[in-house]
C-alpha cells in the first residue's frame, strides 16, 4: 500500500467520521469545529485527485473564511440569550430515514454503474495557468456572474443584517 | 253512395246545419266567458236557446243522414315527416243517433238548470262548461280519426272535472272532481297506448281502417285492450268505477247530462265506434268486466241511502249491461240500452233533482237542517210533490224494465243477444248470461225501493216543512224525458225491441226471441213482488255500502304513489345531494367550524364533492405546517417515492 | 340587411348592455327602458326572419366570417369562425327566447335593488342565450355558452332568496363541471376534424357542419369513426358521446344530475326563474341534438337506449318529487324536471316524430313553464310565502288569476289543446314507434313513459285542490288583505303566455312546418349512418 | 497562444449579443452606487430601473431578426436564440410592471435602492437561465435568481418577512444543493457539461444506467422548485405571504417562467426525441398533477388572498409543465403563449390585490361589500381571477384550451393513457379552482359589508387593470395576434 | 489514480449526512452546515469525474464556482439568520413557524 492510497484511504475515513460526527453531535461549536476537519480532508482528497488549485481554495474559503463567519455567527447568536451552546435533535427518525435512503439508493448504484477508464496521460490542465486562462476565456462569463453574484450577496446581506425592525 | 246523397251531403243548408250543430255549444261556452259579470242573467237565455238551434239542426242532420251512406268529411290538422294528422266528421246512424241524443239532453238540462242553478254565484262558469262539455261530446261522437276521439275524450274529462268541482268551496268537491279527473286519466293512459300501437302498427288512426284479425294474440287485441282500458274509465267500468259516486258532489242536472246520460255512454259508443277492431278474445274480457261491473253497481245500489248514490251506482250497473252485451258481439242492442237507458236516467236524476231543489228551498224557509238527499229522513213526498212523483214513478218503470216502456224493450234485446252469445253447449258464458237476469232482478228491487222511501209511507224529517213543487223550468224537461220513456220511443210493438232504431242500426241482422220476453216480463213481475214484500227491510251492508271496497284500493294505490313521492324526495336530498356529500352530520360539523363562509360556500356548494374537495384540500395542505424542516423531510420524500416508483 | 339579422339579433344586446355602463346608476328607469327597448329591437329583427324563413331549405340566414385562424406549424391550421344560422332546430328556440326574454324584461320592472347591474347582466345573458341557440362553430357555443353561467351566477346570488349563495354556487359549479366536460369532448373534436373545403393544407376546424359529416374525420385521429380506438370498455368516440350527454345532460337537467335546479329555481327571483326555466334549460336539450346526435351517431345509436332511460326515469323520479313537494316554485321545477325527461326520450328513440315531439316540447315547455313560474310569483310578490299548505280557497278571491293557474296547470299537464299535448303524443308516438324502425328504444318505454301523465295530474291537481278550492283560509301568518287578483302587468305577462299555448296546442302546424324537415333529416341521419358505422367500424 | 486571442475574439463578439444583460448589470452597480450616495430619491431610482428594463426589453424587439439564427455564446456557456429571446420579453415585461407596482408603494419600501438592484439581478438571471447551454451557467444563474430572491423576500423587514426569507433560503440552498448533486453526477455519466453538445447527447443514447435517472431527477428537482411546482412547492406559501405585494407578483412569474423555460430546454434534452430509456413524459405528467392538486385542493382553505394567490401560483406552474408534457414543439409554443398570458393576468390580479392591501383589506372576509364601492377594481380583479380559471371570454381560456390541445394530440401519437388522465384530471381542477378564485368577487359583490370609502374612478390602477383587462380580452379574440409571432420561433436544441 | 466509486460514496455519504443535519438539528446555523456539507459532496464528485474528462477543466471549474456560491449562501445565510434571531430571539428552526396553513 503506497503512501498516495494511505493517504487517501486516511482522508477519506477522516472525513466519513467527521460527517457522521457532525450528524451525531450535539454542540454548536463542536460541530462546527468537526466540519472544518471535514472539509480539511476534502481538501486533502482533492489534492490527490490532482487539484490542487480547488483544495488550496477550499482550504482558504472555508476554513479560512466561512468557517471563521459562521462560528462568529454562533457567537453573535447565542450570546445574545447566553443559552448553552447544547442543542436537541428533532424529527430524528424522518431526517434518519431520508438519509439512510438517500445513501443506500446512490451508493447502491453507484456500486452497479460502470465509469469510463480515466486515461493514464496525467492530466495537462494541472499548472495553475490553464485555470487562470480558463477564467478569461471559455469561464469568462461565469466568473463574472460570480463576481456580481458576490456583490449582490454581499450588499443583501449588509442590507438585511443592518436594518434595525426596532428603526423602521 | 246515390246521386242524391251527394246532393245532399253537398248542398249548404246540410253543411250550415252540420255545422251549426256542432259549434252552437262552443258558441254558447265563449259567450258565457266573454261576457262580463254584470251581464251573467243573459247566459241563463242564451245558453239554452243556443243548444236548442243546435238540437233543431242535430235533428234535421240525424233525420237526413239517417239510413243513407255514411257522411264523411276530413281535413288536415297538421302534417309530419308524410304523415298526416286529420281532424274530420263521420257521420253514420250511430253517430247521427248519438248526435240527436246528447244536442236534446243537453238542451233539456240546460233548461233545467236555468231553474235549478237560479241564483247561483258562478252561473256563468256553469253554463260555459256546460257547452264546453257539449261540444266536446259532439267532438267524440262525429270524430272520424282515434287521435281525434282521444282529444275530445281528455276535453269532456277536463269539462267534467270543471263541472263536478262547481262547488269548489266544497272540499268534497274538489277532492270528488279530482279523482273523477285521475282515475280518467288512468284509462285514457290505456287508450293513449292503444293509440300508439294503432299509429306503429297501421301509420293512420282513421276509425274505418285496420279490419279485425284472425289470430288471438295479435296486436288488435293488445290495441283493442289498451283502448278499453279508456273505456272502462270514462263509463265507470269496473275496476274505474268508484269515481261515479264520488262525482254526485256535482250539481244534479251535471249528474242527469253527463253521469248518466252522455259522457259516461261515450265509453259504449266508442266500444259499438270501433268493433271492428275487437278481437273475439278482448271480446270476452270485454264481456267479462261488464258483467262483473253490473253485478256489482246492482248489488251496491242496494244498500246506498243518499238518492244519487243509489243512481249512481245504477248507471254502473246499467252501463256494466251496455258494455257485457258489446262484448257479446251485440252493438245495436247496446245503443239502444244506452239511447232508453240516457233518457230515463236522466230524467230520474232530474227528479232527484227536483226533490233535493225544493226541500232545500222548504229547508231554506223554514230553518231546518238535515240531509235531504238521504232517503231515511224522506218518505211520503207523493202528496207533497205530485208530478215528481209522476215522473219519477215513470223513468223509473223504465229503468226497471217493466213492460210497456222502453227499458223493458232494451233489455230484452240484451238478454236476446247474450242468449244467442252464450250458444247451446255449456260454458262460462251461462254464467253472464244467468248473472244479467239477476241484475235485471236486482235492479227492480232498488228502483222500487227508492220509490217507495221517499214518495210512500209517512213522511219523517219533511213532515213540518212547507214543500212546493219545483219551477216550470224544471218540469218541462222533467215531462219530456219522462214521456220518452214509454215504449213507443223505440218501436210500436212493446214486446218486439227491433223497432225503426234496433233494426236500422242492424240493418236488419237480428233475431228476436218471444220466449225471452215473456220470460223477462215474468221474471220482472216476480222482483217487483219480491221489492213490495222487502221494500221496508234496509239492507245494511259496508261493503256494499263502499262498493266492495274498490274505491279503498284505489286510494291505497294513490297512498303508495305520494309513499313513492316522500321517498324520492328523500332521496334526493339524502342521496343524490348525500351522494355528494361525505354525510351530512361531517357537513354540519366542518359548517360550524369553519363559520358561515364555508357553510355557504364550500360545504354547501355542491355539498359535499365540496366535502371530498375539503377532505383533500386538507391533507395536500397538512405537510405546510410552518416547519421549514418539515418540509425538506416531505419534499425529499416525494422524490424518494419518486424514484422508487418510476424505477419499478 | 337580410343576412346580418342575426347578428343584429345578437349584437344587440350587447351593445346596449355596453352602452347602459357608461349611465349613472342612479337613473333607474333608463335601464328598464333600455332592456325594454332593446327587446322590442330584437322582435323587429326576428319577424322578416319568420316571414323568409324557407322552411324546406336547412340552414339559412348563415353568416360566416373567419375569426381565429393560426398556424400551428406541424399540425396545421386551426380555424374557428364567426358562424352562425338557424334552422328548424334553432329557430323555434331563437323566437321562444326573443319573446321570453321581453316578458322576462316586463317582468323585472318591479326590481329594485341595483338596477343598473341586473339589467345589464339581463341584456348580457339574453345576447349568450341567442347565441347559443344560433352559434354553428363549437367555438363560439362554447363561448356564449360559458357566458351565460356568470350572468345567471350573479342573477341569482345577488337578487336571489335567503339561500342565495347557496344556490348559486350550486348552479355554477354544476354547470360548469358540465361544460368541462363538453370542453374536453371539444378539445378532441377539433384536433380530428378537417375543414374538407380547404384543399392543401391540413385546417382543423371547428364548424359543428364539418363536425357532423363522418369523412370529415382525419384519418387515424382518436376520434376517426373508422377505425375504433378503444378506451376501457367503449371507443374513444363513445366516451365522448358521454361527456357531451353528460354535459348537456347536466343543464337539461336529468336526473341524477338535476339538484341544481330546485334550489336555484327556488332562490331566483321570478324574472330569472323564467329565463332559466323557459331558455337555459334548453340549451341542454338543444346542444344534444345539434352537436352530440349529430357528431357521433353511432354512439348515439348504440347509447340511445340509456339515453331514453334516464328520460323515463327523469319523467317519472320529477313527477313524484313534484307530488311531494311542498313549495310551489320547487313543485313547478320538479315539473320541468319531469317534462325536459320527455325531451331526452323523443330524442333518443330516432324516429322524425320523437325528435320533432321534443323540439317542440322544448318550445311549448318555454311558454308553459315561463307562465307557471310567472304564476309562482304573483303569489310570492303578494305573500312572500310560497308554501303550499299556506293557502287555501284562493279561488274565491283571485277568481282570474286561478283561471290562469287553471289554463298553465292543464296546458302542463298536457290537456289536448294546449301546446303540451301535441309535443308529448308526438313524443310518445315516437317512443313507441322507435323499436319498429330498428330504433334505440323498447316499446316498454313509451308504456312507462305514460305514467308521466298521470302523475302530472295528481301533482298539478292536487295542488289546485289544496290551494285555489276549499274554503278560504290562509296559513303562516299571511295578512288576508294581502290577497289581490291579477294587476294589469300581471295580465299583460300571463295572456298572451296562455294564448300562446292555446294557439300552438290548436294550429301546431306552423310551427311543425319548420320543424319537420330537420326532424326528418336528423332522425334518417342518426341513425342511418349510426348503423352503418357500428356495422363496419 | 493565438488561440487565446481568437478566444478573446470570440468573447468580443458574443458581447454584441449580450447587450440586454450588459445593460441590466451596468443598471445593477449603478443603482447600488446611487443608493450609496443618495439615500432616498425613490423617483428616481423607480424611474432608472424602469428605463433599464424598458431599455432591455425594447433591445430585444427591435433586434429581433438578430435572434431568429440561434448563436453560441462565450464558448458554449450561452446561446441567443428566439425561444430565450422571447423568455426574456417576457421577464423585462414583468421587471416593468414590478416597477410600477412598486411605484405606487415606493414611500413604504425602504432601501429602495438595493430593493430594484436585487429586482435587476433576478432578472439578469433569469435571462442568463434560459439562455445558458451549460450546466455551470444553470447552476450559477440559478443561484443568482435564488440568492437574491432570498434578500429580497426580506424586503419589508417584518418578523415574517425574516421568517419568511429564512424558510426561503433553507429551502432553496437544500433544493440548489440536491440540483447541484445532480449535475455533477450527470457530468460524471456524460463528460461534458454542455447539454446540447453532441457528445452529451451520444452518451445519453448509450446509457441506460438508473444512476444517471436519478441524477437528472435531482437536476429537475432544482427547476421544480424555482417554479414552485410540487412537490418543491412549500416554500411558496410562506414566503409569498412574507413578502411584499410587487415582490409576489414578482416571484409568481419571474422565477417560475425562466424555471420552465430551462426545464422545457433540459427535458428536451434529456428526452432525446423519445428515445430515452426513461419516460420523462410521466415524471413530467405527474409532477404537473401533483401540483395542480396541491394547489388548487390547498387554496380552497385560505383566508387571505396573499396565500390563496401563492397556492394559485402553484397551481399555474402545474398548468405550465401541462404544456410541454407533450415535449413537441407545438406544445412548447402553446405553453409560452400561456406564460404570456399568465404574465399580464398575473400582474392584473396582483396589482388590484396591491390596490386593496392599500384601502387596508388583507383578508377574503374583509373584500365584503367592495363591490358596490369600489365597482371598477372588482369588475377587473373579477376578469382577472376568471382569466386564472380560464373561462372565456378570457385569454385564460385560449391558453388552456391551446395546451390541453397540445395534450390530446400527444395522447393521440403516444397512446401514454396517463396523458387522457392529465387531461381529464386537469381540466376537472378548473372547477375546483373556482371554488376560490370566485371567493373575492363573491365577498365583493354578494355579500354585505362596511365598505371601503369610494375613490375617483379614474386613478392610476383603474388606468392600468384597464389595459391589462383589454390585453386580455383581446388576446382571446385574437390569439392569433400572439401565436402568430410564437409560431414563428423555431425551436431547435 | 483511485478508484472512481471511493469518490463517489464519500460523495453520497456527505450528500446524506448533510441532508440529515439539514433536517434534524434545531439550530439554524447547524443546518447552515448542514448546506455546506451538501454542496461539498457534489464538489468532490465533480473533482474526481474531472479526472476521468481530463481534456478540459469542466469539473474542477464547476467545482471553483460552486465553492464561491457556496460562500455567498453562507453570507446571506448567516444574515438571514441574524435577523431572524433579532426577531424571535430564537434560532430553533420549528419554533419560527408563524407562516403557515
Amino acid at each position: 500500500m503506497s503512501v498516495s492510497s494511505f493517504m487517501f484511504y486516511f482522508f477519506e475515513c477522516t472525513a466519513a467520521i467527521s460527517a457522521i460526527a457532525l450528524v451525531l453531535i450535539r454542540n454548536v461549536f463542536y460541530g462546527a469545529l468537526t466540519l472544518i476537519v471535514c472539509l480539511l480532508a476534502v481538501a486533502g482528497i482533492f489534492v490527490l485527485a490532482f487539484a490542487e488549485f480547488i483544495a488550496v481554495t477550499q482550504i482558504l474559503v472555508y476554513a479560512g473564511g466561512i468557517l471563521v463567519v459562521i462560528i462568529f455567527g454562533i457567537m453573535l447568536t447565542t450570546k445574545i440569550s447566553g443559552k448553552p451552546l447544547a442543542i436537541e435533535h428533532g424529527h430524528v427518525s424522518s431526517g434518519v430515514l431520508i438519509g439512510c435512503s438517500f445513501f443506500v439508493l446512490l451508493s447502491s448504484f453507484i456500486s452497479v454503474q460502470l465509469f469510463p477508464p480515466a486515461n493514464p496521460s496525467l492530466p495537462a490542465y494541472n499548472d495553475i495557468s490553464v485555470i487562470g486562462t480558463g477564467i478569461i476565456t471559455d469561464y469568462a462569463l461565469p466568473f463574472e456572474v460570480a463576481g456580481i453574484l458576490l456583490l449582490i450577496a454581499l450588499i443583501g446581506a449588509a442590507v438585511t443584517a443592518s436594518h434595525n425592525a426596532k428603526k423602521t | 253512395m246515390t246521386l242524391e246523397e251527394i246532393q245532399l251531403y253537398q248542398s249548404s243548408l246540410f253543411t250550415t246545419c252540420l255545422s251549426l250543430a256542432l259549434t252552437l255549444p262552443l258558441g254558447s261556452f265563449l259567450l258565457c266567458t266573454l261576457i262580463s259579470e254584470k251581464y251573467s242573467w243573459v247566459v241563463t237565455f242564451s245558453s239554452p236557446l243556443l243548444l236548442l238551434i243546435s238540437t233543431l239542426c242535430a235533428g234535421l242532420v240525424s233525420y237526413w243522414v239517417w239510413n243513407h251512406e255514411p257522411f264523411v268529411i276530413s281535413y288536415t290538422w297538421f302534417t309530419l315527416s308524410g304523415y298526416t294528422f286529420t281532424f274530420g266528421i263521420l257521420l253514420n246512424n250511430l253517430s247521427a243517433l248519438m248526435l240527436m241524443l246528447v244536442t236534446l239532453i243537453s238542451f233539456l238540462v240546460n233548461f233545467y238548470s236555468t231553474g235549478y242553478m237560479a241564483g247561483d254565484p258562478a252561473i256563468k262558469r256553469y253554463f260555459a262548461m256546460l257547452g264546453f262539455f257539449t261540444f266536446s261530446m259532439l267532438g267524440i261522437i262525429v270524430a272520424d280519426n282515434l287521435l281525434m276521439v282521444f282529444v275530445f275524450w281528455e276535453l269532456v274529462g277536463f269539462s267534467s272535472y270543471a263541472l263536478i268541482g262547481h262547488w269548489n268551496e266544497k272540499p268534497a268537491a274538489a277532492g270528488a272532481a279530482k279523482r273523477a279527473f285521475i282515475i280518467n286519466r288512468i284509462g285514457d293512459c290505456g287508450f293513449l297506448i292503444g293509440l300508439m300501437i294503432l299509429w306503429t302498427s297501421t301509420g293512420s288512426f282513421a276509425i274505418t281502417d285496420a279490419g279485425p284479425s284472425a289470430e288471438i294474440f295479435s296486436w288488435q287485441t293488445v290495441a283493442s285492450l289498451c283502448i278499453f282500458c279508456g273505456v272502462a274509465g270514462k263509463s265507470a267500468q269496473f275496476p274505474l268505477f268508484t269515481w261515479l259516486p264520488d262525482a254526485m258532489e256535482g250539481p244534479t242536472p251535471v249528474s242527469a247530462l253527463i253521469h248518466a246520460a252522455t259522457m259516461v255512454a261515450a265509453g259504449v259508443f266508442l266500444l259499438a265506434r270501433i268493433h271492428f277492431l275487437f278481437t273475439p278474445y278482448s271480446l270476452d274480457i270485454v264481456a267479462v268486466t261488464g258483467c262483473l261491473t253490473a253485478l256489482i253497481g246492482a248489488l251496491a245500489a242496494l244498500a246506498q241511502y243518499d238518492i244519487k248514490k243509489i243512481l249512481a251506482y245504477s248507471t254502473i250497473s246499467q252501463l256494466g249491461f251496455m258494455v257485457m252485451v258489446v262484448g257479446a258481439g251485440a252493438p245495436a242492442a247496446a245503443i239502444l240500452h244506452l239511447f232508453t237507458h240516457a233518457f230515463f236516467k236522466a230524467c230520474l236524476f232530474l227528479a232527484a233533482g227536483s226533490v233535493i231543489h225544493s226541500l232545500h228551498q222548504a229547508q231554506h224557509q223554514s230553518h231546518t237542517e238535515f240531509d235531504v238527499q238521504d232517503i231515511r229522513n224522506l218518505g211520503g213526498l207523493r202528496k207533497k210533490l205530485p208530478f215528481t212523483f209522476t215522473v219519477f214513478v215513470l223513468s223509473g218503470c223504465a229503468l226497471a224494465g217493466l213492460p210497456f216502456f222502453t227499458g223493458f224493450l232494451s233489455k230484452d234485446a240484451i238478454l236476446t243477444s247474450l242468449m244467442a252469445w252464450k250458444g247451446d253447449t255449456w260454458n262460462w258464458r251461462y254464467l253472464v248470461f244467468v248473472s244479467a237476469f239477476i241484475v235485471s232482478f236486482i235492479t227492480v228491487l232498488y228502483t222500487f225501493r227508492l220509490i217507495w222511501n221517499i214518495f210512500t209511507g209517512e213522511e219523517k224529517s219533511t213532515r213540518q216543512l212547507h214543500v212546493l213543487e219545483s219551477p216550470f223550468a224544471m218540469r218541462a224537461p222533467m215531462a219530456v224525458l219522462a214521456m220518452a220513456s214509454v215504449w213507443i220511443l223505440v218501436s210500436w210493438n212493446p214486446f218486439d225491441f227491433s223497432g225503426w232504431l234496433f233494426g236500422s242500426l242492424t240493418q236488419g241482422k237480428y233475431l228476436h226471441s218471444a220466449g225471452i220476453s215473456i220470460v223477462s216480463a215474468v221474471w220482472v213481475i216476480i222482483a217487483l213482488v219480491a221489492a213490495y214484500l222487502t221494500r221496508r227491510i234496509p239492507i245494511q251492508s259496508r261493503l256494499l255500502l263502499n262498493g266492495f271496497y274498490v274505491d279503498k284500493v284505489l286510494r291505497m294505490a294513490e297512498m303508495q304513489l305520494r309513499q313513492a313521492g316522500e321517498f324520492t324526495a328523500n332521496a334526493d336530498k339524502k342521496w343524490i345531494d348525500g351522494l355528494l356529500h361525505i354525510s351530512a352530520y361531517l357537513q354540519l360539523m366542518i359548517a360550524h367550524i369553519t363559520g358561515w363562509f364555508d357553510r355557504a360556500i364550500v360545504d354547501g356548494v355542491v355539498d359535499g364533492a365540496s366535502g371530498f374537495v375539503r377532505g383533500v384540500g386538507s391533507f395536500t395542505r397538512s405537510f405546510q405546517s410552518g416547519k421549514i424542516q418539515l418540509y425538506i423531510f416531505w419534499t425529499a420524500f416525494t422524490v424518494i417515492i419518486f424514484i422508487i416508483w418510476t424505477l419499478l | 340587411m337580410q343576412e346580418y339579422l342575426l347578428s343584429l339579433l345578437l349584437l344587440t344586446p350587447l351593445l346596449a348592455a355596453l352602452a347602459a355602463l357608461f349611465i349613472p346608476a342612479s337613473s333607474a328607469n333608463a335601464f328598464r327602458y333600455i332592456t325594454l327597448v332593446v327587446n322590442l329591437l330584437q322582435v323587429c329583427f326576428l319577424i322578416p326572419v319568420m316571414a323568409s324563413y324557407q322552411a324546406a331549405s336547412g340552414l339559412q340566414f348563415v353568416e360566416q366570417q373567419p375569426w381565429i385562424t393560426l398556424d400551428l406549424g406541424s399540425w396545421g391550421m386551426l380555424k374557428a369562425e364567426y358562424f352562425i344560422g338557424v334552422d328548424g332546430l334553432s329557430l323555434p328556440l331563437v323566437i321562444l327566447s326573443v319573446f321570453i326574454m321581453l316578458i322576462a324584461t316586463i317582468s323585472s320592472w318591479s326590481i329594485d335593488k341595483n338596477i343598473k347591474g341586473y339589467f345589464i347582466l339581463l341584456l348580457i345573458l339574453n345576447a349568450a342565450i341567442i347565441g347559443s341557440f344560433t352559434a354553428l362553430d363549437f367555438l363560439l357555443f362554447y363561448l356564449f355558452f360559458e357566458f351565460m353561467l356568470l350572468p345567471m351566477f350573479f342573477l341569482i346570488a345577488i337578487w336571489g332568496g335567503p339561500r342565495r349563495e347557496y344556490a348559486s354556487i350550486k348552479f355554477f359549479l354544476y354547470t360548469l363541471l358540465g361544460s368541462i366536460f363538453i370542453l374536453i369532448a371539444m378539445i378532441g373534436l377539433y384536433i380530428s376534424v378537417h375543414d374538407p373545403s380547404v384543399s392543401g393544407r391540413l385546417v382543423h376546424t371547428f364548424s359543428i357542419v364539418h363536425m357532423a359529416d363522418p369523412v370529415n374525420f382525419i384519418s387515424n385521429s382518436i376520434l376517426d369513426p373508422l377505425n375504433a380506438h378503444l378506451i376501457g370498455p367503449y371507443t374513444a368516440r363513445q366516451w365522448a358521446f358521454l361527456l357531451l350527454f353528460f354535459g348537456f345532460a347536466i343543464k337539461l337537467p336529468m336526473v341524477p344530475l338535476h339538484t341544481w335546479l330546485p334550489d336555484a329555481h327556488v332562490e331566483a327571483p321570478t324574472p330569472v326563474s323564467v329565463i332559466l326555466a323557459a331558455l337555459l334549460l334548453k340549451i341542454g336539450g338543444y346542444g344534444l341534438v345539434r352537436i352530440a346526435f349529430p357528431v357521433f351517431p353511432e354512439a348515439a345509436v348504440s347509447f340511445g337506449w340509456f339515453v331514453g332511460l334516464m328520460g323515463v326515469i327523469s319523467i317519472i323520479y320529477g313527477g313524484l318529487n313534484a307530488m311531494s313537494s311542498k313549495d310551489l316554485k320547487r313543485l313547478i321545477a320538479y315539473s320541468s324536471i319531469s317534462h325536459m325527461g320527455f325531451v331526452l326520450l323523443g330524442f333518443a328513440s330516432l324516429t322524425p316524430e320523437g325528435v320533432a315531439g321534443s323540439v317542440y316540447q322544448m318550445f311549448s315547455h318555454g311558454i308553459i313553464s315561463a307562465m307557471l313560474f310567472l304564476i309562482a310569483g304573483v303569489i310570492y310578490d303578494r305573500t312572500h310565502n310560497r308554501m303550499i299548505a299556506n293557502y287555501s280557497g284562493l279561488s274565491s278571491r283571485m277568481p282570474a288569476f286561478t283561471t290562469m293557474v287553471l289554463i298553465s296547470f292543464f296546458a302542463s299537464m298536457g290537456l289536448p289543446g294546449f301546446s303540451g299535448f301535441i309535443a308529448e303524443i308526438m313524443v310518445f308516438l315516437g317512443a313507441f314507434k322507435s323499436n319498429s324502425i330498428q330504433g334505440p328504444l323498447h316499446e316498454s318505454f313509451a308504456i312507462v313513459a305514460t305514467t308521466g301523465l298521470i302523475l302530472g295530474a295528481m301533482y298539478y291537481l292536487w295542488t289546485l285542490q289544496r290551494m285555489f278550492f276549499g274554503p278560504f283560509h290562509l296559513k303562516g301568518n299571511i295578512p288576508p288583505d294581502s290577497i289581490f287578483d291579477l294587476t294589469k302587468r300581471e295580465y299583460i305577462l300571463l295572456l298572451p303566455l296562455a294564448v300562446g299555448t292555446l294557439f300552438f296546442g290548436i294550429y301546431p302546424q306552423p310551427l311543425i312546418t319548420i320543424i319537420d324537415p330537420f326532424a326528418k333529416n336528423l332522425a334518417e341521419f342518426v341513425l342511418s349512418t349510426g348503423k352503418s358505422l357500428t356495422l363496419n367500424p | 497562444m493565438a488561440n487565446l486571442t481568437d478566444k478573446l475574439e470570440l468573447i468580443g463578439t458574443s458581447l454584441s449579443f449580450f447587450v440586454p444583460e450588459l445593460v441590466l448589470t451596468s443598471g445593477i452597480l449603478l443603482l447600488i452606487t446611487a443608493g450609496l450616495l443618495a439615500k432616498n430619491k425613490q423617483t428616481l431610482f423607480t424611474l432608472t430601473t424602469f428605463l433599464l428594463f424598458s431599455a432591455s426589453l425594447l433591445f430585444h424587439v427591435f433586434n429581433w431578426s438578430s435572434y431568429v439564427t440561434p448563436a453560441r455564446l462565450f464558448s458554449g456557456m450561452l446561446r441567443s436564440d428566439d425561444f430565450s429571446a422571447y423568455l426574456k420579453i417576457i421577464f423585462d415585461t414583468a421587471g416593468i410592471l414590478t416597477v410600477v407596482m412598486t411605484w405606487r408603494t415606493q414611500k413604504k419600501q425602504p432601501h429602495l435602492s438595493e430593493y430594484y438592484a436585487l429586482l435587476l439581478s433576478i432578472v439578469l438571471g433569469a435571462h442568463l437561465l434560459v439562455m445558458s447551454m451549460n450546466l455551470m451557467m444553470v447552476f450559477i444563474s440559478i443561484e443568482l435568481i435564488s440568492i437574491s430572491s432570498y434578500i429580497v423576500t426580506g424586503f419589508s423587514f417584518s418578523k415574517n418577512s425574516a421568517e419568511g426569507s429564512m424558510k426561503y433560503f433553507v429551502f432553496g440552498s437544500v433544493a440548489s444543493a440536491f440540483m447541484l448533486y445532480g449535475f455533477s453526477m450527470i457530468y460524471g455519466l456524460t463528460g461534458t457539461l454542455d447539454f446540447s453538445s453532441p457528445e452529451f447527447v451520444n452518451r445519453l443514447l448509450e446509457t441506460r444506467s438508473v444512476l444517471f435517472f436519478i441524477a437528472s431527477l435531482m437536476a429537475l428537482t432544482g427547476f421544480f422548485y424555482k417554479m414552485a411546482a410540487a412537490p418543491l412547492h412549500p416554500w411558496s406559501p410562506d414566503v409569498y405571504e412574507a413578502a411584499p405585494m410587487p415582490v409576489i407578483a414578482f416571484f409568481s412569474v419571474v422565477p417560475k417562467i425562466a424555471g420552465i423555460g430551462i426545464l422545457t430546454k433540459f427535458t428536451l434534452a434529456l428526452n432525446i426525441f423519445g428515445q430515452s430509456v426513461f419516460d420523462w413524459q410521466l415524471i413530467l405528467c405527474l409532477v404537473s398533477i401533483l401540483s395542480l392538486t396541491v394547489g388548487n385542493f390547498s387554496a380552497l382553505w385560505q383566508k387571505r388572498p396573499k396565500r390563496l394567490m401563492a397556492y394559485s401560483s402553484i397551481a399555474q406552474s402545474g398548468f405550465l409543465i401541462v404544456g410541454i408534457t407533450a415535449l413537441a414543439p407545438q406544445g412548447v409554443h402553446f405553453m409560452l403563449f400561456y406564460a404570456a398570458v399568465y404574465t399580464l393576468v398575473n400582474f392584473l390580479v396582483f396589482s388590484y390585490l396591491q390596490y386593496f392591501e392599500t384601502l387596508g383589506l388583507d383578508s377574503l372576509e374583509s373584500f365584503s361589500g367592495v363591490g358596490k364601492t369600489q365597482l371598477w377594481p372588482s369588475v377587473f380583479i373579477l376578469v382577472g381571477l376568471i382569466a386564472l380559471t380560464g373561462l372565456p371570454p378570457t385569454a385564460g381560456f385560449t391558453a388552456k384550451l391551446f395546451i390541453f390541445s397540445a395534450v390530446w394530440e400527444s395522447y393521440q401519437l403516444s397512446g401514454k393513457t396517463i396523458l387522457l388522465w392529465l387531461l381529464v384530471f386537469g381540466l376537472l381542477n378548473t372547477v375546483v379552482s373556482l371554488f376560490y378564485y370566485l371567493r373575492i368577487p363573491y365577498y365583493a359583490f354578494i355579500k354585505e359589508g362596511e365598505s371601503v370609502p369610494k375613490t375617483n374612478i379614474l386613478s392610476f390602477e383603474n388606468l392600468f387593470g384597464f389595459v391589462l383587462v383589454l390585453l386580455v380580452l383581446i388576446l382571446f379574440f385574437n390569439p392569433g395576434l400572439l401565436m402568430g409571432w410564437i409560431n414563428k420561433i423555431n425551436f431547435v436544441l | 489514480m483511485f478508484p472512481i466509486t471511493h469518490f463517489l460514496y464519500l460523495g453520497a455519504l456527505l450528500f446524506s449526512a448533510g441532508l440529515v443535519v439539514v433536517v434534524i438539528k434545531k439550530n439554524l446555523i447547524m443546518v447552515l452546515l448542514g448546506i455546506e456539507l451538501m454542496l461539498n459532496a457534489s464538489n468532490i464528485n465533480l473533482v474526481a469525474f474531472n479526472q476521468l474528462y481530463a481534456s478540459s477543466p469542466d469539473g474542477n471549474m464547476f467545482a471553483l464556482f460552486v465553492i464561491i456560491v457556496a460562500v455567498c449562501e453562507a453570507a446571506v445565510g448567516l444574515a438571514i439568520v441574524i435577523q431572524v434571531y433579532r426577531q424571535y430571539h430564537t434560532s430553533i428552526p420549528d419554533e419560527v413557524n408563524e407562516l403557515n396553513d
